[in-house]
């Protein structure tokens, strides 16, 4: 059973985070326009009332992405109505969300193919390759 | 034959304020002798020559006199100095003179009854039928005024 | 003969000191108002005429001998004995610096009587024998001669035989079962004689019967000023007795102040039992009269007019409305000073002061208040109903060259009085 | 004694402590104040006394009398607006109302926090101001004993320390609370022995004027 | 917990150590990503802190439980793996632990003296429980003493995490009237470093999220007392989605009230957020869910020095602990006596004075003025 089958009717209520945090990541996005600076915000700290986190959807909206990556349990990549903002939501393997963040970039760093694993990746391809080269030529 | 102070109150309201004022001036003379202060005398001299007297003259004089009084009168729970007092009153009867029209009434008349007060003043502790020889001396000085007009 | 010691004066502050003063003491937070509402102050800004400063003394034989910690401090050492020489100091603030007008018990916020506790405070100065010499001349003279003045009854009767003749009316004295016993202060027979007058024909007119006493004639009260109940007992019990040998339905207090307050207020505790008679003040009287239809008055007077209120009556008496329904009765134009009725401000004689020669200057320093307002009225006639009050009017005006006639209220009524046919039982 | 233990002691013993001599110390000086006694007045009464305390009770808290407002201004200003603000901070603060009910088993409802905390800043400022006014006042000054100052700062100090502890000011709120008790209970302690009785005093004193106007019949 | 393996096997970083876990360098991310917001760490250190744990070596962690309850562990281990707290977990070595190793009786003991051996000086030595004063018998491990052992252990370590409040403060055991005398890690040990993780239990990432910051970034700063100001430097009150209501004086007064149902401020019923410093208002529990004021029920201050004491759970934090209606009638009636005894005295003085008043006479007045 979830906390939200519990029926809890609180009033709304501001903790006067919501605003602030809109502005932040306004300016987030700013920079981003202006001199493509990557900018990450996280929702875990703040004290926001359920209200709040509703606003806060409701103000970011949906956008075209909507990625869901397998990485230490699932982690859920959505781009918001305004491009370049993202909601980054990291769940642990019972889909307990244990991370909120928002990004604000082109691309969700965690999104990228990482440096190492691509090295890493090419170098197993490389030997691969290799070995059934080695095989057709001893069947030949 | 004026014999008693309602024939007398009756002559002297007969009379004009000056006139009031001239035989007022009289009755005071009768007593001046129990009053210290000289300036109650000036006070009365300006009263007996009324018709002379100016507007100004007149306010000054009654300044002094009512000054007088406040000068001899006896101040609540102040030992009783009736000789004191009987200056007070002859003050009060030259006020009473020199008063300005509007307030005075009847000044002939207050002169008088307060000449009374300061004569008996003189022998208050024992009073004896003698206070009112001043009545009937004011009487006399009245008919004789009466007949000099 | 036993002499006043300070130990008397300690003892007699413990057994004035009451519930109603402890709450006093402990209710006041020096915040000052008093001073404000008290022209000794007001005329005369010295913070020592602070109203409930004049109390100290009388605060610390409280504190000392009636709180716990008081007690403490005292067993300690630490609590500071009131001593003679202070008393001698306070005697100025408690006597010339008081006239026991009352309007500080009127503004002070938490309600504190302070001229109630003044009141209490003299007895003690009087036991420890730091009453001024004016008003033990006065006290004595009352006690030994009849009145403070030492008018002796034949003075009386000499100004009665001149109003007699002058008027033609009778003055009764001594007539048993009369209505109303007239008693006079020593400043009426010797200054103001036209008050007896006046009274004489108005109550005549009324149809009343009325009288005077032989015994007593004297309604004002030594001991009430000087603060010493042995002394006012004395006084008022002549005036009881007087009233009740002749069977008098109501004793009239004359235009006093504090004859007033030592007849109505004081007097009834002073004997210890009320009185089988009624006492008024004679405006009280008069204001009945008109009431009832006996006093009627024809004419006004054309003068601007204004009437002080005597303390005793107003503030410490309740007797706000009677004076000015008369006035009305015979005046045109009759304007209210500022702070008139219960507010009004004292003569700055009264409660002994004008009897105590050490005050003569700060009562006439204190007279400027009411100067004040007479400037803002500019009246050519001041009208009261207190002889006391009058004579410092008279003196105040005097001295600062202010031309303004002053006028008993009683003798004004008079002047205007009609004729009455039938007179009823008149004497 | 770390700040908590410090917090549960200011809490625990010394409030119990300071309560019961509150409590006692009012009960004792009442009847101190009462025992004196008054004589029976025999005079006729023109009015009625009991109308009269009565009606003085409720009178003297208001400036009823314009000149003598105008007189003492400022006295009077600035002593409605801390008494006024005295009485919203300390009954209407929600703790303090929790703290009520808990000894007396009932309480009423309380004010928005920071509306009771504008009201302290400006019983503070009011308190300032009179104690600015008492020390250049000649009057004032003069009359003003040692304890008439102790009593301004045991007035004054739990407003203070009460406004730092809901702000979270310059100590942990565990030590400044603990303050701001304490402060409290240095006032219930003086308060039957000094002035501060006339919270309770100026009612029989209003009442015993006021009586003896009455039964004269002088309605100011 | 995996059961413990020889060092000589496992790879030397946490880096290298969490690779072979199997996670990718995306998950190492999303890792690091976690640790710096349980860390309460702003974002834009994330990389420096995957450089850190890259290159930061696996320390021996030695984890000595005394009077305790074992919540903290239970706190610690409810997550599932590879939970980020898991992770970190699994990030150390932990080599003594007795309720969650595999070794038990000798071989345990063993371990725990290799363990400080082989890391002499660079271990960390994690305490749960405090540490009884009054009778070493009162609580012993192996028949040794908890002041003994601890002693022991704080010598070689590098620094000290008391976790839990009775480690950092005494907690439960030392609640009134402390039958063991009960003392925290701080209260014996003296020249180590030592990090106050308070709670009753703490919440597991910042038991985790300590641990890391020590393996990235060494000692984190702590408050006045001892506690990471990273976690604790929050004041619950202050950090309250339900403080809005405070501010408007909107207070539930019974659990089951309008108010409560409401979500309005529980004050009055007893919560101790005011005077407690943790994050549990912003961190929450049970992975982000909630706290316990969301869920209803005020905060009992657990993460503060002698929390058991604060005079009532549901006691309001103003309401004094002694005062009672009853204590109001008894100083009542005891003001009473005494004004009546005191106010006897009064009447009696007075009388006396009464009865001593000589009339005064005018020839005493007189007399006197002469004089």
């Amino acid at each position: 059973m979830t906390l939200n089958a519990i029926p809890v009717h609180t009033e709304t209520v501001a903790t006067g985070n919501l605003r602030p945090l809109l502005h932040e990541i306004h300016h987030a996005l700013g920079e981003l326009a202006a001199h493509g600076t990557h900018g990450m915000i996280d929702l875990h700290g703040l004290p926001f009332s359920p209200q709040e986190f509703t606003q806060l959807e409701e103000f970011l909206g949906d956008g075209e992405v909507d990625i869901t990556l397998t990485v230490l349990g699932k982690t859920r990549l959505r781009e918001s109505g305004y491009a370049g903002v993202w909601r980054v939501e990291h769940f642990d393997d019972d889909g307990q969300r244990i991370g909120y963040f928002i990004e604000v970039g082109h691309v969700p760093e965690i999104l990228r193919s990482q440096c190492d694993d691509i090295q890493e990746g090419l170098a197993v391809m490389t030997t691969v390759l290799a070995m059934e080269e080695e095989n057709e030529n001893e069947t030949a | 034959m004026i014999m008693s102070d309602t024939d007398f109150r009756k002559e002297l309201e007969q009379l004009s304020l000056v006139q009031q004022r001239r035989v007022g001036a009289v009755f005071v003379r009768n007593v001046l002798a129990l009053t210290a202060d000289p300036a109650v005398a000036k006070v009365v001299d300006v009263a007996a020559n009324a018709e002379e007297a100016g507007e100004d003259e007149l306010a000054l004089a009654f300044k002094n006199a009512k000054a007088a009084a406040l000068e001899s009168h006896t101040r609540c729970g102040a030992d009783s100095d009736w000789q004191a007092q009987a200056g007070y009153f002859v003050a009060r009867a030259a006020s009473a003179l020199v008063a300005p029209a509007k307030q005075a009434k009847a000044p002939a008349w207050e002169a008088a009854a307060n000449a009374r007060m300061a004569r008996t003043c003189g022998m208050i502790e024992s009073a004896d039928a003698t206070m009112h020889e001043e009545s009937e001396a004011q009487y006399r000085f009245l008919e004789q005024f009466l007949n000099d007009i | 003969m036993s002499a006043l010691t300070l130990e008397r004066g300690i003892n007699e502050f413990k057994a004035q000191l009451d519930a109603p003063m402890a709450s006093f003491f402990s209710s006041c937070v020096s915040c000052g108002m008093c001073a404000e509402a008290c022209l000794f102050y007001t005329e005369n800004p010295d913070p020592r005429h602070t109203p409930i400063y004049k109390l100290e003394p009388m605060r610390r034989v409280w504190e000392q001998e009636y709180t716990l910690v008081g007690k403490l401090k005292k067993a300690l050492g630490l609590g500071k004995p009131v001593t003679d020489a202070e008393l001698a100091e306070w005697q100025e603030l408690v006597y010339n610096n008081c006239s026991l007008c009352g309007r500080c018990s009127a503004v002070c916020p938490v309600g504190n009587d302070i001229t109630y506790m003044i009141r209490k405070m003299r007895e003690g100065m009087v036991a420890s024998g730091h009453a001024p010499e004016g008003l033990i001349g006065a006290s004595t003279r009352a006690v030994q001669i009849g009145s403070p003045m030492g008018v002796k009854l034949p003075a009386l009767q000499a100004q009665v035989k001149h109003i007699e003749k002058a008027t033609g009316m009778a003055v009764p004295f001594d007539k048993e079962g009369a209505e109303y016993l007239l008693m006079l202060s020593s400043m009426e027979i010797m200054n103001y004689p036209e008050y007896l007058e006046a009274v004489g024909k108005i109550l005549t007119n009324a149809g009343k019967t009325w009288t005077l006493s032989t015994d007593c004639f004297e309604a004002t009260n030594s001991g009430i000023q000087i603060g010493s109940s042995d002394i006012a007992r004395e006084l008022v019990s002549r005036v009881v007795n007087a009233a009740e040998k002749l069977k008098v339905k109501t004793v009239i207090s004359p235009e006093c102040g504090h004859a007033y307050t030592a007849l109505r207020w004081e007097g009834p505790n002073l004997i210890g039992r009320p009185y089988t008679f009624a006492a008024k003040h004679i405006v009280e009287v008069l204001d009945e009269l008109r009431v009832q239809g006996l006093l009627q008055t024809e004419g006004f007077e054309e003068a601007k007019l204004t009437f002080h209120d005597p303390c005793q009556l107003v503030r410490r008496g309740g007797v706000i409305q009677q004076p000015r329904n008369l006035l009305n009765l015979v005046a045109k134009n009759f304007v209210e000073m500022s702070d008139a009725g219960a507010m009004n401000w004292c003569c700055g004689a009264g409660g002994g002061v004008s009897a105590n020669e050490d005050a003569n200057e700060v009562k006439m320093k204190a007279f400027q208040r009411k100067k004040k307002q007479l400037d803002e009225l500019k009246v050519d006639t001041l009208v009261t109903a207190c002889a006391n009050c009058r004579i410092q009017l008279e003196e105040g005006l005097e001295e600062n060259e202010m031309d303004l006639p002053v006028v008993g209220l009683t003798e004004m009524i008079a002047e205007h009085l009609v004729e009455r046919e039938d007179k009823g039982g008149a004497s | 004694m770390n700040e908590v233990d410090f917090l549960l002691w200011v809490k625990g013993p010394a409030f119990t402590f300071a309560a019961v001599v509150f409590i006692a110390g009012v009960a004792l000086r009442l009847f101190e104040i009462l025992s004196l006694g008054r004589k029976q007045n025999f005079a006729v009464p023109k009015g009625n006394p009991m109308q009269g305390g009565l009606r003085e009770i409720w009178r003297r808290s208001l400036p009823v009398d314009k000149p003598t407002f105008q007189r003492s201004l400022f006295t009077i200003v600035g002593g409605y607006v801390f008494h006024i603000g005295l009485f919203v901070v300390i009954l209407l603060l929600g703790a303090h109302i929790a703290l009520i009910r808990s000894v007396i088993g009932f309480g009423w409802p309380n004010l928005p926090t920071p509306l009771v905390d504008a009201f302290a800043v400006i019983t503070m400022l009011a308190l300032l101001a009179v104690l600015a006014h008492r020390l250049r006042h000649p009057v004032k000054r003069f009359l003003s004993t040692p304890t008439d100052y102790v009593v301004w700062g045991a007035t004054f100090l739990p407003l203070l320390t009460g406004y730092m502890a809901y702000h979270h000011l310059l100590l942990s709120p565990q030590l400044m609370l603990a303050l701001h008790i304490l402060s409290v209970e240095f006032l219930l302690v003086i308060f039957p022995f000094t002035k501060l009785m006339h919270t309770f005093t100026l009612f029989l004193s209003r009442w015993y004027n006021g009586a003896s106007m009455g039964m004269r019949g002088v309605k100011s | 917990m995996r059961t413990k393996q020889p060092d000589s096997l496992f790879p030397q970083t946490v880096g290298e150590h969490l690779r072979a876990q199997g996670i990718s360098r995306r998950g190492f991310l999303k890792f690091c990503g976690l640790l710096a917001s349980s860390m309460a760490l702003a974002p834009a250190m994330v990389p420096k802190i995957a450089a850190a744990l890259e290159q930061a070596k696996r320390p021996s962690v030695i984890w000595l439980s005394f009077q305790e309850c074992t919540g903290c562990t239970e706190s610690l281990t409810r997550s599932h793996s590879p939970s980020i707290e898991g992770l970190i977990f699994d990030a150390i070595s932990l080599d003594y632990h007795h309720t969650l190793q595999a070794a038990a009786g000798y071989g345990a003991e063993e371990a725990r003296e290799a363990a400080i051996k082989d890391n002499y000086g660079n271990y960390v030595l994690v305490v749960d429980g405090s540490i009884p004063l009054d009778n070493p018998g009162f609580s012993t491990i192996a028949g040794v003493s908890n002041l003994d052992m601890l002693k022991e252990a704080a010598a070689g370590a590098a620094a000290i995490i008391a976790v839990g409040t009775c480690a950092a403060f005494g907690g439960l055991p030392k609640a009134d009237p402390n039958p063991t005398g009960a003392v925290s890690v701080a209260d014996i040990i003296k020249d180590k470093p030592i990090i106050n993780v308070s709670g009753c239990p703490p919440i597991p990432v910042v038991i985790t999220g300590v641990i890391a910051h020590f393996l990235t970034f060494g000692l984190p700063e702590l408050d006045s007392l001892g506690r990471p100001k990273a976690f604790y430097g929050q004041n619950i009150h202050d950090r309250c989605y339900r403080r809005p209501f405070y501010e408007r004086g909107l207070f539930a007064e019974t659990f089951d009230d309008e108010g409560a149902k409401a979500g309005w401020c529980l004050y009055k019923l007893g919560c101790k957020g005011p005077i407690t410093y943790n994050a549990c208002a912003t961190t929450k529990w049970n992975g982000g869910v909630s706290f316990p004021i969301q869920s209803g029920h005020g905060c009992l201050g657990c993460s503060e020095p002698d929390f058991w004491d604060f005079g009532g759970f549901y006691r309001a934090l103003s309401i004094p602990s002694g005062v009672s209606g009853k204590t109001v009638v008894y100083a009542a009636a005891t003001g009473i006596a005494a004004g009546v005894a005191v106010g006897a005295m009064n009447k009696k003085g007075k009388t006396d004075a009464v009865g001593l008043h000589k009339t005064v006479t005018v020839e005493e007045l007189n007399q006197e003025s002469q004089s």
